[in-house]
């Protein structure tokens, strides 16, 4: 029998169409925007793709860190010793810094797995604060005071601002495309599988463990790739700033607001986060206990998201990743006009 | 496969003790028994869903007893649980793609063709796109056969798949086995409805309190008098 | 439209573990405001002056951020901050890159300095600091320690970050000039703020016989050795602990305990300056705060009123909005402050000028527990208003 | 004596999109002894949460003495004396027996039951009164479960299953002090896959089918073939 | 070293004070309370603001916090984490991380970022001389023997009153507890109410003993969480022992450099999750 899969439809399409375009669009912003949409840009850039790991690892995986923080640092620091110590351009280092953090997440990974559920979350945390204090002990890198990068100077700051924008231009687009293909390939079949029954998915010959083994260390590369954007961008690190919780505080906003386990979640929920931030950071402790109410209003009475909810409202998936098995391929007109058959095997 | 004087403890509670049997190539084996007599235990023992405490578990050859269950599901150790466990928020399509994929192991494309016709064979078809947490117990029941045959499995544990069935229903359930069966795979089944059991089994095991009871024959077994007493509550 | 106009971003931390620093930040900005509400001549021309004030959050993160958006997109003409090296250094190096010139105070000129891996024949382009240095903390302190009879053991207090390091530092810091005044020092490294229990500084300090204990410490942590050190027995002569006891707040948490604390002393209503845009005297500024906020006078309030000071005396002598012109004017700053006199030529380092340095006691006056020169050795300008007390223990 | 002081009429129930009663016409007067048999799967658990306020039903679909007590909570149920001994006993197992029985008269209903009476009744447990509930062999956990019920001093005591698992003599010991428990005009309902113990120990019964009464009768007026039929929907 | 161990021992005490809250609450309803360590702050403020009302001793400020906390916490329960019970964990971490941050923010902005204490009195430097050098303060002392009073009363509380009986079998199968006539959203509810009695008192304590600030909850948090996960989950006595150890832990860190006591102390908490994953005294069922 041959079957005919459905994956996308003629909104799905266009919601990627358009997104492609505004990424052209985005690429020349150097030659006719203002510095500080781009120094802005970089800013949610970070937050995004770090949000994008939380829900990867969360709303996916099921597994509820509240560590991340201890890639996003370990990124930063591992950028700038390869950009000041080893002299290696800090753009070139960003790759390279994620990279590490994907190999500490293997060991970080064998104690991690130990706690389930809410102990997985804070414990997790533990994990971040080693990282930190372990970080705060090493002289090299200014020890608990932190240090400046010290690599980029005598860059103009033009090149050097656009450098770093294209960079995370191309970061952001790499992390969504990175994980919506996974998603829509079978290990994001099997990731699905996993979060509805893990008792089944071991069954049906998902390898199970390697695959939250895999999603970890995929999220703690992202994680600190964002990290070393962050840094590349800011110049100075510290273990506070580095390793501070507030970071997954910020990804759990982003995504709550979102649409937790939706690819475009945190997406919307970035650009929302980016608005709030723009017009309400002032209000300084109102606007984080605002923040910290909205995740907890969101949670208890609006779970779907923002994600979820334009879903219901525009009846189609902005980047679906299921497979509609077409039912009477000949026949059946009505549907055909609405749904486009990408694929046929 | 063979399975070896496998035992099996909860905390004091034995509930498999050194139960051995073995099923030929191609050939039904049917179980009964009481409830909690560790039925499913012994079918969680072969998947390796839980760990034995004792005996070895032999399948084509290799033995299986230290493999993870997803291992041993691409080995071609296929099941379907008792109390369903579907992927609730997948489709019923995607359910099937899922197994083909990593049960199977084969590729997207042919995991589709997999899953089409399984969900053509199994009645599954007009609920394809459905999430599978929204069928009815039925079809759940139905959806756990689909699941488990599109890991193409030699050794498939069916753990009482008919209950609930209609009679109409549970015959067109054993035409759509005997069709299984004749492909050459290799069936353990669990089932209270005895005569669906009888009618395509080549030889019965009844478990009592976690021991073997009898084996052997299916009229001969059903016929035997602990059987009788034990398990459908006649006084022989 | 920014023509006629004057930006200046102003950072501070006004929430977090700093925000102490920050209290007199709403009542400085009113005033000054006030002082240029009909603008300022610069250059024979007449510019209005706009103050955009952002958090740091106490964070340094923030403060780098808050730098770069008051750069890039409130394009400001000068920024300035102060308050810890967590502040100022970010914003520095905030501003250093995106060439914007820069002032700060109200963080040791070496932290600030060597923390942000500045070249003491090169310097740094675009920023520029004010403050007083650790060989004036050194100076002030260990004079201060001679004028009672002690052990002459001092236990060190200095914890893993900006401040900690460098005071502490084998190099630059405090141990080796201690020892070469003829002081111990008990130094059992540097520890991780907050940290909640301190015996075992206090049984290396009893076992060391130290009667002076110094060290740059957060509030919290010096809260839990004060009381722990109590429960052990231990009665040091004399506590020299910065930061932990510059603020009346942290200070009144302490009670009792707090009488006969020493810490160093930047600027108090006693300093003999004056405001070189208000005219006010220190005494007149602080009664000024008091009367506007019913608090007590604080350190930062003098620091922060300084930090405007400079800022507007370089803009009235820049004479344009270009930032090279404004470099300029910082450079060559010469002006006499309610801290004291601002002189960027003359400097330890380039981009450095210092202000003076006294130490000062907690001492009781009436009902409540007072802060009174009682060491002016780096500074003989600013009169002493009492003599030291060991410390009493009840 | 024929009120019948617990009385369903259609009453149906659902978990989540998946139907599992469909509308049920149920009766019991007080002192009577009912039974329900049925496959698996039929429906008969789903029916004794539906009456005990585990799965939520119609105001109007269950009545007690004549008012209406569909949807109420379960606690409101058991104070009006209904109590469910569960399918699979569900002991608490961090709680020792004893504890295990003080939590049946959480409730705080008056009646002939306290601890030394059941003591009386079910000896053993008052040997075993003080170690964790679980480690009891499956009979004892079963009057253990049984003495639960009973603490709450009920008008009506619901068994779901209560020969699940048990060694047939222990199921006979266990039917066997049914009477006793009912001699005081407690109303018991029993849940029971086991037709012939069923119909022994019941004066009517009722066969469930697919979330449906396929039967309803006096227990000794029906034949094996009838009840088969009803039972499975087929001919053995 | 025996110092050492002793000043971990009192730590450990106030320690276990963190923590019992923890343990509580997730042992009833597998609830992760991430915001514990900034309501423990908050108990801490809530006690400086009232002990001037009712006329400065701690003593008293403690008899009118306790029963202010329980009815916060059993309102917080009712109203807010009911609703984010279930089997899936996400809801009550967002929801209680999210009230961390409120908690925070809301503290920064009533009490300033400015660390306060309450004033203990004598009390605070009083101490007991056990050797010639080894001094034991009253405070640290006075605190152990609450933290081990607590753990005592909550094992008793546990083990012999229809409330725990009833704590434990929500625990264990809430739908059969509400068979039995048991309202699992009102036990629940007095859980998280005694919890957030034992979180006010510790907070109470950790005033009185230093200082609290707003930013202060997350450390106690993991301290509160490390005690816990050490000692094995479900039950006190382990939480009392795991408070103990990561107490010696971080003093003995604290001894080899004071720069790695916290550090080390989470070092020891990794091993003890390595090598016994279910803690030094898991709770055994069955
Ligand atoms: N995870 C477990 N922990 C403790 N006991 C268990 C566990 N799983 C099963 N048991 C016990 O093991 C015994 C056998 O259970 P099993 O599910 O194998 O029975 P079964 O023969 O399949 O019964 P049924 O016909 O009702 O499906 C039962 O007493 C059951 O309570
Ligand atoms: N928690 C649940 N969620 C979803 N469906 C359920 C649940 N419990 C039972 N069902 C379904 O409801 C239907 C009736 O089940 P029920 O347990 O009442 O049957 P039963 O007659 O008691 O069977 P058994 O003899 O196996 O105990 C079945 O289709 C079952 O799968
Ligand atoms: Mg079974
Ligand atoms: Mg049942």
């Amino acid at each position: 029998m041959t079957a005919t899969v459905i994956r996308s439809t003629r909104g799905s399409q266009a919601v990627i169409a358009i997104a492609a375009a505004l990424c052209l669009v985005a690429a020349t912003l150097p030659l006719w925007g203002e510095p500080s949409w781009m120094r802005e840009f970089v800013e949610i850039a970070c937050y995004l793709i770090f949000a994008m790991m939380w829900n990867l690892l969360a709303g996916y995986g099921g597994m509820v860190s509240v560590g991340q923080q201890a890639f996003f640092g370990l990124g930063g620091y591992v950028m700038l010793a390869l950009g000041n110590f080893g002299g290696i351009n800090p753009f070139v280092a960003i790759p390279l810094a994620a990279l590490v953090a994907a190999l500490a997440s293997l060991p970080v990974s064998k104690l991690a797995f130990r706690l389930q559920g809410g102990y997985f979350s804070i414990g997790t945390w533990v994990i971040a604060e080693v990282f930190r204090l372990s970080i705060a002990n090493v002289a090299a890198v200014g020890g608990g005071s932190g240090t400046s990068l010290t690599a980029l100077r005598g860059i103009s700051r033009s090149t050097r601002e656009n450098t770093t924008y294209w960079v995370a231009l191309a970061c952001v687009v790499a992390s969504l495309a990175l994980v919506y293909l996974f998603l829509r390939s079978k290990q994001g079949l099997a990731l699905q599988a996993i979060r509805d029954s893990e008792v089944a998915a071991e069954s049906q010959g998902v390898g199970v463990a390697r695959m939250k083994l895999a999603v970890y260390v995929v999220a703690a590369f992202g994680c600190g790739m964002a990290g070393a954007l962050y840094f590349v961008s800011n110049l100075r690190i510290s273990p506070d700033a580095a390793f501070g919780v507030n970071w997954t505080a910020f990804a759990i906003f982003i995504v709550m607001i979102g649409g937790i386990g939706r690819i475009e979640g945190p997406v919307i929920g970035a650009v929302v986060f980016w608005a709030l931030n723009k017009f309400f950071s002032d209000y300084g402790t109102w606007y984080q206990l605002g923040l910290g109410l909205l995740a907890i209003l969101m949670t208890l009475f609006f779970r779907e998201g923002l994600g979820g909810f334009v879903h219901r409202r525009l009846g189609f998936e902005m980047l679906p990743t299921r497979r509609i098995l077409q039912l009477a391929p000949p026949a059946a007109p009505a549907t055909a006009s609405r749904l486009t058959p990408e694929v046929t095997a | 496969m063979r399975v070896d004087k496998v035992s099996k403890s909860y905390g004091t509670l034995k509930v498999t003790r050194d139960v051995s049997f073995c099923v030929e190539e191609g050939q039904t084996l049917g179980i009964l028994g009481p409830n909690g007599a560790g039925k499913t235990t012994l079918f969680n023992l072969i998947s390796g869903d839980v760990r034995i405490d004792s005996g070895g578990i032999t399948f084509a050859g290799q033995d299986v007893s230290g493999l993870r269950p997803h291992q041993r599901c691409q080995a071609g150790i296929g099941r379907s649980y008792q109390v369903p466990h579907p992927f609730g928020n997948m489709t019923v399509f995607e359910n099937l793609v899922t197994a083909a994929c990593f049960g199977a192991r084969v590729g997207e494309r042919q995991a589709w063709d997999i899953a089409a016709g399984i969900l053509d064979k199994t009645g599954l078809l007009p609920h394809a796109n459905k999430p599978a947490g929204s069928l009815t117990l039925l079809n759940r029941k139905r959806l756990e056969l689909a699941r488990a045959l599109a890991t193409r499995p030699r050794l498939l544990l069916l753990d009482e798949i008919a209950g609930g069935l209609t009679e109409h229903e549970a015959a067109e359930l054993v035409a759509e086995l005997k069709r299984i069966k004749a492909e050459g795979t290799t069936m353990i089944w669990i089932e209270h409805v005895v005569h669906a059991l009888m009618s395509i089994a080549d030889r019965l095991l009844v478990i009592n309190f976690g021991e073997k009871l009898a084996e052997g024959e299916p009229v001969a077994v059903m016929n035997s008098p602990d059987v009788r007493r034990v398990y459908m509550g006649l006084e022989a | 439209a920014g023509d006629g106009i004057f930006k200046i971003g102003y950072v501070s931390p006004q929430t977090g573990p700093l925000a102490a620093f920050a209290e007199p930040d709403a009542f400085t900005l009113e005033q000054v405001r006030k002082a240029v509400a009909g603008g300022i001549i610069s250059g024979g021309k007449k510019f209005a002056v706009e103050i955009i004030y952002k958090d740091s959050q106490s964070n340094p993160n923030r403060a780098g951020a808050a730098a770069a958006e008051l750069i890039l997109r409130d394009k400001v003409d000068l920024v300035i901050a102060s308050s810890t090296p967590a502040t100022t250094n970010p914003v520095a190096d905030q501003c250093e890159l995106n060439q914007v010139p820069c002032i700060t105070n109200d963080a040791p000129w070496q932290p600030y300095f060597f923390g942000r891996k500045g070249d003491p024949k090169v310097g740094f382009e675009w920023t520029y600091h004010f403050f007083w240095g650790l060989e004036d903390i050194i100076g002030t302190f260990s004079s201060l320690w001679g004028k009672i009879p002690t052990s002459k053991a001092v236990g060190g207090l200095w914890p893993n970050d900006e401040d900690g390091n460098a005071w502490g530092d084998g190099k630059m810091g405090f141990p080796p000039v201690l020892a070469a005044k003829g002081f111990k020092v008990v130094d059992r490294g540097r520890f991780q703020s907050p940290i909640n229990n301190f015996s075992s500084f206090i049984s290396a300090f009893k076992s060391g016989g130290v009667d002076i204990v110094t060290g740059v410490v957060p509030p919290p942590d010096f809260a839990n050795f004060w009381n722990q050190a109590g429960q052990q027995g231990f009665q040091p002569k004399i506590v020299t602990v910065a930061k932990a006891t510059e603020f009346p707040a942290s200070i009144a948490a302490f009670g009792e305990r707090a009488n006969g604390l020493t810490v160093e002393l930047m600027w108090s209503p006693a300093h003999p300056f004056k405001s070189s845009f208000t005219g006010q005297s220190a005494r007149q500024l602080a009664d000024a705060y008091t009367a506007a906020s019913g608090k007590p006078w604080t350190m930062p309030l003098g620091l922060k009123h300084s930090l405007f000071e400079v800022a507007l005396d370089v803009l009235r002598r820049a004479g344009s909005k270009d930032p090279a012109a404004i470099r300029e004017a910082i450079r060559g700053t010469h002006l006499d402050t309610i801290v004291g006199p601002v002189d960027f030529r003359k400097g330890p380092v380039p981009n450095v000028a210092k202000t003076p340095l006294v130490a000062g006691q907690w001492q009781k006056r009436g009902k409540g527990l007072e802060l009174v020169i009682v060491d002016n050795s780096q500074a003989p300008n600013i009169p002493v208003q009492a003599e030291l007390l060991p410390i009493k223990y009840g | 004596m024929s009120t019948n002081f617990l009385q369903t009429a259609g009453l149906t129930a659902r978990y989540g999109d998946a139907q599992a009663l469909f509308g049920i016409d149920f009766h019991i007067a007080t002192g009577e002894t009912v039974a329900i048999i049925g496959a698996n799967g039929a429906g008969k658990s789903t029916f004794l949460k539906a009456i005990t306020g585990l799965v939520k039903v119609a105001p109007g679909a269950l009545t007690i003495d004549g008012k209406p007590w569909g949807g109420r909570s379960p606690g409101d149920i058991v104070r009006q004396g209904i109590a469910l001994v569960p399918e699979g006993r569900r002991l608490f197992p961090s709680l020792t027996v004893e504890e295990n029985l003080k939590m049946g008269a959480y409730a705080g209903r008056p009646g002939p039951w306290s601890l030394a009476r059941l003591y009386t009744l079910f000896p053993i447990l008052e040997e075993k009164r003080k170690v964790p509930a679980t480690s009891l062999s499956g009979g004892q956990q079963q009057m253990v479960a049984i003495g639960r019920a009973l603490m709450s001093n009920p008008r009506l005591l619901l068994c779901d299953e209560i020969s699940l698992g048990l060694a047939p003599i222990v199921i006979k010991e266990i039917y066997d002090a049914l009477p006793a428990i009912a001699a005081e005009g407690m109303s018991v309902a029993v849940v029971e896959q086991d037709v012939m113990v069923a119909q022994r120990v019941s004066r009517r019964l009722y066969c469930f089918q697919e979330g449906r009464v396929s039967l309803e009768g006096a227990s000794d007026g029906f034949s094996r073939e009838q009840i088969s039929q009803a039972y499975f929907g087929i001919q053995t | 070293m025996t110092e050492t161990i002793v000043q971990g021992l009192l730590l450990g005490g106030l320690y276990c004070l963190f923590s019992l809250g923890l343990s509580l609450m997730f042992g009833v309803m597998r609830l992760t309370n991430i915001a514990q360590g900034d309501l423990i702050v908050a108990g801490g403020f809530a006690a400086i603001s009232i002990a001037p009302l009712v006329g400065g001793h701690f003593v008293v400020a403690g008899l009118v916090l306790l029963p202010l906390a329980f009815a916060v916490g059993y309102g917080l329960q009712r109203l807010v984490l009911n609703r984010t019970l279930g089997k899936d964990p996400l809801p009550s971490l967002v929801v209680t991380f999210g009230l961390s941050i409120v908690i925070q923010n809301l503290l920064l902005e009533v009490y300033s970022a400015s660390p306060r204490s309450l004033e203990a009195g004598a009390l605070s430097t009083g101490s007991i001389q056990l050797g010639e050098e080894l001094f034991v303060g009253t405070l640290p002392l006075l605190i152990l023997g609450v933290a081990l009073a607590a753990t005592l009363g909550l094992q008793l509380l546990f083990s012999l009153t229809p409330l725990g009986r009833a704590f434990r079998a929500v625990s264990d199968d809430r739908e059969v507890a509400e068979l039995m006539g048991v309202r699992s959203a009102n036990v629940y509810a007095i859980a998280t109410a005694l919890a957030t009695a034992l979180i006010a008192l510790a907070g109470l304590f950790q005033s009185l003993r230093t200082t609290v600030s707003p930013a202060d909850g997350p450390l106690l948090l993991l301290f509160a969480f490390e005690s816990v996960i050490i000692g094995g989950m479900g039950s006190f006595w382990g939480t009392f022992v795991g408070a103990m150890v990561l107490g010696v832990s971080q003093q003995v860190g604290f001894r080899f450099d004071p720069g790695w006591g916290v550090w080390f102390g989470h070092l020891v908490f990794l091993a003890v999750l390595i090598v016994r994953p279910n803690g030094l005294f898991p709770k055994t069922k069955g």
